[in-house]
């Protein structure tokens, strides 16, 4: 039965993916991707992260597919802007590439250690407790390093695209460097 | 709790990865290159996580965390860059950000 | 007697002049640049009869690096020769070369310094480092100062050049690593490897390997045949003094280092292919003089017939004799000195008439007869007239590769068919050249004045001192060879 | 406990001062909102580290800080200094913009302290990742670098190249990031452990199946960083469109994280299996020496052509990565290769920024008669374009001699070869540098910038660019001084 | 003694070189005369040295000077002189004829600008002349063979505004040099087999009869060498095309070099190293036989000539021929006598010619003379002399050692040679009789007032005339009861043939000097039958157009060897040099660039095309792995 959830699931994750990937529409494909996350966390509950699941919802769904959304709906792209069809011998290319990166991939990962059944994990995989105590001792350091790469990510966001009131002739410049 | 082989997770994973990789390599404007982006970097972590479960340690866990921080970085980033590009050039067509080609 | 100190003199004369040169005034550049050449000229002279001087300071001592100087009477005389050739080079740029003196200068001064650094380096990868640094300046003399294909001739020539050398790069690293391998010693000092290398001989396919990987860096510069097709265009298009150096002393780098380094290192594997090289030595003497034969431009000319002149040094040193050996560095020397006094004389008349077509001139005995004797004399000692220098190298070259027992006799005789061959192109050239009709625009060139005498006295007076008492050259050359050839194995004596 | 993490935290000074001097810029700004204050604070800041961790630049055996998570051993510090040279050259070639009245740089360089915050932290990425022995500091440091160097390559953004350059960038640096991520999930997956030395034991201890997968993707992420053949293929493009600073930026700091974090990874993880990824890499090696030195031949603009010449420069790199085997103490060629051409390629920006139009590309024709116009700066380029080309006498030769005498002893014949014959095309190219800037006869070099007015009194990029040009002459005449700091940091032989 | 020696033969020797040395710039100071009588002092005094050491030295001599070629290994080769019979005779009659003819020039070259450097060149050629005949070392002989050949190839190219002159001059040297490349390998032989190139030493070893198989192999190939050389020198088949040509140069040089002296260097150097050439009797055959066929073919050439001094030309080589074929016949005083008397009167007929020519303005056509008999008197009689010298009627020097060489001959037992020997005597005697009457009878054809030439220059006939009149007293045979005087003075270093004593000898040998003579005498009434009356014709029948043009031999060589060189030359650099080398080299920069171009065309800016590349990177070293593994 739950095989059958497994693969369920799975087929379904492939679905989405594919959706996302090939809708032509960004904002479609930004939904489909949340989907996409909730099938994730349900494989995550399957496998036991419990943890992992949520936090895939609250992060993953909740804030950077929103950015996205919110970017799109920010730059209220025109039809013609998005509707990049593309031509079918760059399409058939690329999937037959991909497929053969996959294809590559089975005959490499098919070995008879890897294809038998994982064990049942001990009773604290997946807890808050045994993550948080593993992340703040092993890696209090990354954890730090995580911290100012946030930071880093701010001031280049800014250094990108804040504008200052100040800053008077842009305009100008933008003509200029568009001209060029 | 079902009990699957690493190989058949792993292979969920990299299938993903390969269809937001082909999306990542046809799709025609900015955003769904970064949502592609998203797809595989997902794809990376669901082989964290089943890991982390094959070796019954936190590591993996850590490993995914870390990386959807780096993911969320990545997206913000890129949507600035996108957007300055758009302020720039009133479009987000990837096809025709080729000033700097030969 | 001089102390080693004197080769770290001659060292580094050329350098501080190289950089002295620049921060002059424009208007002193010509007298200060000349002068210095002039004192090193007398400081070289000092040396005559003190070579086997040698200096060491460590360059780089975990790997065993040294700037190590030796002085034997074969460098000794290539930085006579050259020394003596940039003073005339300088004089003859006097009022020639306008633009940009102080960088023309400065240049030449440091040719002059790479050369001296080459030839008086003992540890084989510092003389590796000035072999490349040599190509240099001899770059941008050619292509700044150079003729309308300046910068396809020096790019041919830097890259033919370099390709070649980086071949004997990876050579020389190889002894130099594998000496390492055998005795855990770090060093490239060419003494110690070859004594090395001779008592406890390499397999000798890797011998083999290895020297040809000296001869082709070698042979580019020489040029031996097929590798000598740089050598017109940078000639026809470098300026008069470029042409008198390359020919006087760049080409002698390629022959120096034959006989100096790669020969005695592996006189085995040498003897292996003397046949091959000895028939490219003859294919070039064969092809370089009737090529020359069809030339209109007269560098051209005087190019292929260099070509001609090398194969005969080349020869000569293949076979393996002590007398061919004796007449080889002979030969270079003549060669320095006849080809040079012969660009020096096309530079003259270029000058005047701006063009180098042998059908333009003609009959310049009449118009230029000081001129037209000195360039018949120098053309002469070019064919090897007994009486002058050409004719001593020629034939200790000949006669010695005609007693040699790794070259076949056959090739020699093919060799001597080059005297009549030169005859031919030689006299073509002096025919159109000297005699015929005057050309009736040549009327208004000037015959030879005090400051070309200045040039051409000397050389003409060598030509003949060599010619007719060759003994004093001879002697300090000998030493050196018997020197070579007593470390070499019994069999190739 | 606590006790440790404060003995880790004084140990690690001068990595965890990176972020420190980035926090005190942006309070400043935030304070007192002006960047040459900021400017003078990241100068002193990473000044302070650099003189602090030359002054206790300690030996001692490697340590393993914070839980083992980094590893503060003679590499991460000798990384770390150069990584401060970097991100202070950086620093100074970007500096000439502030005082710039002109309108482009008025506008960018108001948010110049946010650059000088993003070049900080993402050097302090770098930092980060070399000194990793965690799975996770190497990844979170590599992507430090990467967002960093993101968001620089866009700094001005008001100009199209430069934010499509940070576009691209971005992109390919997240496809390649997702590779990388792939890497470290095999390996974290075949082994369990993310710490390195464990990694290395359970390597060693036996065959994993999913190795050979880590080696590939893990590789294929790190060539992309290196920029290696075929994954350099973004080079042109980002460098060509990045302000001139972070283009020295991306061709030294990326680099030197990249070589850092590749040894860690193949010697420390993957040392027992070296037989399986070697032969991939050293392909990939020689594939981008012949690759970036044939492309570059027909380059037209100088960035582009800057950018091939990184790429066959990685080339050599990643052959010294391949010889610098830590257990057997033989990386002196990678160590002094990564150290000499960072200087020389930062010297080489430093001129091109100082030169540079930022209306339009940076084409070779640019720099006609600039030899002429302004010669200091045309013989600075020619020396540092010679030293990059591998020319003696100067650095650039010695590194690459070092490079190929570690191949010949270990015995890599024909990749010594192929990386010869690669770097003989490669002189083509940079002798046409030469030829712009001193043969095209005509001396009227005008390049209108917008810096032209200031050039002559920006003190810090001429001093920079003087230090990378007697770097590049005494490092080749006289290497000891460098080659000794390396040989006795690493203890090698 | 020794260094009187040394003095004598160091002052004649240097004394030339000097006064070449001077006279090239002296002219405009000092004017022509004295330059002139300067340059002939010159001779004069060397001449002088030269009768002073024939007298004081009775066998033979070296004087050593300095050391010159030095190897290294061993002094190799001085200079220093073999002053013997065979030198000493030679030197003789170089500095004796050599300062008549400067003598002679000082006239003849009057008012010509080019007067003081004919005159350096001359004395030139008498050193370089002198260091051949006397040097005792082959290189030492090589430097004066090589020094003639350059005087005259300065000398035939003396009026060089005419290209047609430095073509010659160009000419002869070049084919000389053809013999000196002969010249060079013979040294290299024979230093390869007795290891020294020094002509006493060689003899030495060669006398001592003790050689090896090899050595006498190596002396064969230095003999044919030689051959080639002394070929190449005396104008012998297959390399007397030059000669003719060298009639380009102003008389008197053809009367001093390619008459008397130069030419017969080559009968000079085998007669010094015949003990050489006795070890490969093959080679004199050789020689023979080339000697005759020489003679025969230029005498045929002789008679269809119309310019006076290629008629000479042709008769020299032809001469010449004689000389080889006695020295092919081991008969070398015989070549030398011939040697000596052809001197005394070819030079006597060229400047005789050259009177004529300078009288008549340079006119060189015999068709444009005639009748001179009248205006220039001495000339006539002089000219007579010397034609009945050459045409060997007794009692003139031509006949004598014509006479034995013919003697030698028909004693040689060699049917061919000796029937070629006596048609090339018949001949002779022909050409020189019709140049003699189209030359001073019959009337005077189309040539202006004609004047008979200077006292310099008929003085110096007389005195020729006479030594050619009486030249043959210096060896007057035994047989016929003289003392052959020169026959034993020579034997002291060469061995002649023996031609038979008593009286059945005697008989022979009158029977056959009055047939030569009266060969000789029925060829000139021949001659005189055919041409008294001479008016244009000659022989008009298209049969004689072969000889006429002198058998094509030059076109031939043009033909076959000069085009085919050039030929060779335009491939060599056009397809050789320009196409194969440089193409290869030009094809792999060009190819380079291309790939490079492709390359940058790959860089289309497009951000997916790139991470499709990334992408494939992947898929490679992914492909490898899974094939490697």
């Amino acid at each position: 039965m739950m095989e059958f959830a497994f693969y369920l699931v799975a087929g379904l994750m492939l679905l989405s993916a594919g959706l996302v990937a090939f809708r032509p529409k960004p904002i479609e494909s930004a939904l489909w991707l949340i989907l996409h996350f909730f099938l994730t966390s349900t494989l995550y509950v399957f496998i036991g992260a419990d943890f992992v699941a949520v936090v895939q919802l609250l992060v993953y769904a909740g804030a950077i597919v929103v950015l996205i959304t919110f970017v799109i709906l920010l730059l209220n792209l025109n039809p013609q802007e998005i509707s990049g069809g593309e031509s079918i011998r760059w399409t058939s290319t690329v999937l037959f590439l991909c497929s053969l990166g996959a294809v590559l991939f089975c005959l490499h990962i098919s070995t008879p250690s890897l294809l038998e059944k994982m064990p049942a994990p001990g009773s604290s995989f997946g807890s808050i407790e045994a993550f948080s105590r593993t992340m703040i001792q092993n890696y209090s350091w990354s954890f730090e390093v995580a911290g100012f790469l946030l930071l880093l990510a701010l001031i280049g966001v800014g250094l990108l695209a804040y504008r200052r009131p100040s800053t008077r002739d842009h305009s100008n410049i933008e003509n200029k460097s568009e001209a060029a | 709790m079902v009990d699957v082989s690493i190989a058949q997770l792993l292979f969920v994973s990299f299938a993903i990865f390969s269809i937001g990789a082909g999306g990542f390599l046809i799709r025609k404007n900015a955003i769904s290159l970064l949502i592609c982006l998203e797809l595989m970097l997902n794809a990376v972590n669901i082989a964290f996580v089943s890991f982390s479960r094959l070796h019954n340690n936190e590591s993996g866990t850590v490993l995914y965390f870390f990386v959807i921080t780096v993911a969320a970085c990545e997206t913000a980033v890129g949507l600035a860059i996108v957007l300055n590009l758009f302020r720039l050039k009133k479009n987000i067509r990837i096809q025709e950000a080729n000033a700097l080609r030969g | 007697m001089l102390t080693s100190n004197y080769l770290l003199l001659l060292l580094l004369i050329p350098f501080v002049s190289a950089l002295l040169i620049p921060v002059l005034g424009t208007r002193v550049v010509n007298a200060v640049s000349m002068a210095i050449a002039g004192l090193y000229f007398l400081v070289v002279l000092m040396g005559w009869n003190s070579w086997n001087l040698s200096f060491s300071a460590d360059w780089y001592e975990p790997l065993g690096l040294k700037y190590s100087l030796y002085l034997d009477s074969y460098s000794y005389l290539l930085i006579l020769l050259s020394s003596f050739l940039t003073i005339l080079c300088l004089l003859y740029s006097w009022k020639v070369v306008e633009a940009k003196q102080k960088a023309y200068h400065s240049l030449f001064h440091l040719l002059q310094a790479t050369v001296v650094a080459c030839l008086l380096s003992e540890d084989l990868v510092f003389f590796y480092v000035f072999w490349e640094a040599m190509l240099i300046p001899m770059y941008f003399i050619i292509g700044v100062w150079g003729g309308p294909r300046r910068l396809y001739a020096t790019m041919k020539f830097f890259l033919f050049t370099f390709s070649g050398s980086i071949l004997m790069l990876i050579g020389l690293i190889c002894l130099y690593v594998f000496f390492y391998q055998q005795t855990g010693v770090w060093t490239a000092s060419f003494e110690v490897l070859r004594e090395h290398f001779q008592s406890h001989p390499l397999p000798f396919y890797i011998e083999q390997l290895i020297f040809m990987s000296f001869v082709v860096s070698f042979a580019i510069k020489v040029p031996l045949f097929p590798f000598h097709t740089w050598l017109p265009d940078a000639h026809v298009e470098a300026p008069t003094a470029g042409s008198v150096i390359l020919a006087g002393v760049l080409l002698k780098m390629g022959t120096y280092g034959l006989m100096r380094f790669a020969i005695p290192m592996f006189p085995a594997a040498a003897a292996s292919f003397a046949t091959p090289l000895s028939v490219l030595s003859v294919v070039g003497i064969i092809l370089g003089a009737v090529v020359a034969w069809r030339q209109s431009d007269i560098k051209k000319l005087i190019a292929y017939s260099s070509v001609s002149h090398l194969g005969f040094v080349t020869l000569g040193i293949f076979a393996l004799t002590e007398t061919s050996w004796n007449g080889a560095f002979l030969q270079m020397i003549n060669h320095g000195i006849t080809t040079g006094a012969l660009f020096l004389l096309i530079g003259f008349i270029y000058d005047q008439k701006h063009s180098r077509d042998i059908e333009r001139f003609g009959g310049l005995a009449k118009q230029l007869p000081r001129f037209s004797l000195i360039f018949i004399i120098m053309s002469l000692s070019s064919v090897g007239l007994p009486g002058t220098n050409g004719f001593i190298g020629e034939f200790m070259i000949l006669l010695g590769s005609f007693q040699s027992e790794v070259v076949s006799k056959l090739w020699v005789v093919l060799a001597s068919t080059g005297v009549i061959l030169s005859a031919i192109y030689t006299l073509h050239l002096v025919q159109k050249l000297c005699f015929g009709k005057p050309a009736e625009d040549n009327s208004f060139m000037k015959d030879i004045g005090w400051k070309e005498y200045l040039l051409y006295t000397p050389l003409v007076v060598l030509v003949f001192v060599i010619g007719l008492y060759p003994k004093w050259i001879i002697a300090p050359i000998h030493e050196t060879t018997s020197a070579i050839f007593n470390l070499m194995p019994n069999g190739m004596r | 406990m606590m006790a440790t993490l404060i003995s880790d935290l004084q140990l690690s000074v001068s990595i965890w001062a990176w972020p420190l001097v980035a926090l005190a810029v942006v309070i400043a700004q935030i304070v007192f909102q002006n960047s040459r204050l900021s400017f003078l604070i990241s100068i002193l800041g990473l000044g302070a580290n650099l003189i602090y961790s030359l002054w206790c630049f300690d030996l001692a055996p490697v340590q393993a800080l914070f839980f083992g998570a980094v590893i503060f051993d003679s590499l991460t510090q000798f990384l770390n200094v150069l990584a401060l040279f970097i991100a202070l050259g950086c620093l100074f070639i970007s500096s000439p913009g502030m005082f710039s009245q002109d309108n482009f740089f008025r506008v960018h360089y108001e948010q110049y302290s946010e650059f000088l915050v993003c070049l900080i932290l993402s050097g302090f990425g770098a930092v980060v990742a070399f000194s990793a022995n965690d799975l996770t500091c190497f990844f979170l440091g590599v992507e430090t670098l990467a967002i960093g160097t993101y968001c620089l390559c866009g700094f001005f953004r008001t100009e199209i190249r430069s934010s499509e350059s940070a576009l691209k960038y971005l992109f390919i640096g997240g496809f390649s990031t997702v590779v990388l991520l792939y890497g470290i999930a095999f390996i974290y997956g075949s082994t369990g452990f993310t710490r390195f030395d464990e990694i290395s034991r359970v390597i060693a201890a036996g065959d994993k199946p999913l190795v050979l997968m880590a080696v590939l993707f893990t590789m294929a992420g790190l060539a992309f960083k290196l920029a290696l053949v075929p994954f350099h293929i973004y080079t042109p493009d980002v460098y060509e469109g990045a302000p001139t600073a972070v283009t020295a930026y991306l061709a030294t700091m990326v680099k030197l994280a990249a070589v850092g974090i590749s040894l860690r990874i193949f010697w420390s993880c993957f040392g027992a299996v070296s037989e399986v990824w070697i032969p991939f890499w050293t392909s990939l090696c020689v594939a981008s020496i012949i690759f970036g030195n044939i492309a570059a031949l027909q380059q037209k603009s100088l960035k582009k052509l800057l950018a091939f010449s990184s790429v066959s420069n990685a080339g050599f790199l990643g052959l010294g990565l391949l010889l610098a085997d830590p257990s057997r103490g033989i990386g002196f060629a990678l160590f002094s290769y990564l150290a000499i051409y960072s200087g020389m390629s930062l010297g080489v920006f430093a001129i091109v920024a100082l030169l540079e139009d930022r209306s339009k590309v940076f084409m070779l024709e640019d720099l006609k008669g600039l030899g002429l116009a302004k010669p200091l700066y045309g013989i600075a380029l020619a020396i540092l374009v010679l030293g990059l080309a591998g020319i003696p006498p100067l650095a650039g030769f010695m590194i690459k001699f070092w490079i190929f005498q570690q191949l010949v002893e270990q015995s890599y014949f024909a990749v010594a070869i192929l990386a010869a014959l690669g770097s003989i095309v490669g002189v083509a190219y940079y002798l046409k540098i030469l030829m712009y800037l001193f043969m095209s006869g005509d001396s009227d070099w005008g390049l209108a910038t917008r810096w032209s007015v200031l050039r002559d009194q920006i003190f810090s990029v001429r001093s920079l660019i003087l230090a990378a040009v007697l770097l590049s002459l005494i490092g080749g005449l006289k290497p000891d001084f460098y080659a000794h700091w390396i040989l006795t940091t690493f203890a090698l032989k | 003694m020794d260094a009187s020696l040394k003095i004598l033969s160091g002052v004649a020797v240097i004394l030339p070189l000097l006064g070449s040395c001077i006279w090239f710039w002296a002219k405009n100071k000092i004017g022509e005369k004295i330059t002139g009588l300067a340059a002939t002092g010159t001779l004069v005094i060397s001449f002088i040295c030269c009768l002073t050491l024939f007298w004081q030295i009775e066998s033979s001599a070296r004087v050593e000077f300095f050391s010159w070629i030095w190897m290294g290994s061993s002094e190799l080769v001085n200079f220093s002189f073999l002053l013997d019979p065979l030198s000493l005779a030679l030197g003789l009659i170089v500095t004796g004829v050599g300062s008549l003819i400067h003598l002679y020039a000082t006239g003849y070259m009057h008012g010509d600008e080019g007067f003081g450097r004919f005159f350096s060149y001359l004395n030139l050629f008498i050193f370089a002349m002198l260091m051949l005949i006397w040097s005792d070392s082959m290189p030492g002989i090589f430097m004066g063979w090589e020094g003639v050949g350059l005087c005259s190839y300065l000398l035939i190219s003396f009026w060089f505004s005419d290209e047609a002159n430095a073509t010659a001059g160009k000419k002869a040297f070049i084919v000389n040099r053809v013999g000196d490349f002969g010249f060079l390998v013979a040294m290299f032989c024979i230093f390869k087999a007795f290891g020294t190139l020094s002509i006493p030493e060689v003899l030495a070893i060669v006398n001592s009869g003790n050689l090896d198989i090899v050595q006498v192999g190596w002396t064969q190939w230095a003999c044919l060498g030689l051959v080639l050389g002394a070929a190449g020198k005396s104008a012998q088949i297959p390399l007397y095309v030059w000669l003719p040509d060298a009639m380009a140069g102003p008389t008197p040089v053809s009367a001093l070099i390619h008459a008397a002296t130069m030419v017969t260097a080559g009968v000079y150097l085998c007669c010094r190293l015949q003990p050489l050439f006795f070890l490969n009797p093959g080679v004199m055959e050789l020689i023979a036989y080339i000697g005759g066929l020489t003679a025969l073919f230029a005498a045929s050439i002789a008679i269809f000539q119309n310019d006076i001094k290629k008629v000479l030309a042709y008769s020299t080589i032809s001469q010449l021929g004689y000389m080889f074929l006695a020295v092919g016949l081991a008969a070398p005083v015989a070549a030398y006598f011939h040697l000596m008397t052809h001197a005394f009167f070819k030079a006597l007929l060229f400047l005789g010619a050259g009177s004529v020519i300078h009288g008549l303005h340079h006119e060189q056509d015999m068709r444009k003379m005639g009748g001179l008999r009248k205006q220039m008197p001495i000339t006539f009689w002089t000219m007579t002399i010397g034609v009945l010298a050459i045409a060997g009627t007794p009692p003139f020097a031509g006949f004598f050692s014509k006479d034995e060489i013919l003697h030698i001959v028909s004693g040689s037992h060699r049917g061919l040679l000796s029937n070629i020997a006596f048609v090339t005597a018949f001949m002779t005697a022909f050409y020189m009789g019709r140049l003699w009457i189209m030359t001073f009878f019959g009337k005077s054809r189309g040539h202006r007032e004609a004047h008979e030439s200077p006292w310099s220059m008929t003085a110096v006939l007389c005195v020729l005339a006479a030594l050619s009149a009486f030249g043959g007293l210096l060896n007057w045979p035994e047989l016929w009861g003289g003392n052959a005087w020169l026959e034993h003075y020579l034997g002291q270093v060469v061995t002649q043939m023996d031609v038979g004593h008593g009286a059945d000898a005697l008989e022979d040998s009158l029977k056959l000097a009055g047939f030569s003579s009266l060969m000789g005498l029925g060829a000139l009434g021949l001659a005189w039958w055919k041409y008294r009356d001479y008016q244009t014709q000659d022989f008009r029948s298209p049969a004689f157009n072969l000889f006429k043009n002198k058998y094509y031999i030059d076109e031939f060589y043009d033909a076959v060897i000069v085009r085919n060189l050039k030929r060779s030359g335009e491939f060599l650099w056009k397809v050789v040099d320009q196409g194969i080398l440089d193409g290869t080299l030009n094809g792999l920069a060009y190819q380079a660039k291309k790939t490079s171009e492709r390359f940058r065309r790959l860089q289309n800016g497009l951000l997916q095309g790139y991470a499709l590349w990334i992408w494939l990177g992947v898929l490679i070293l992914m492909i490898s792995a899974w094939s490697v593994r």
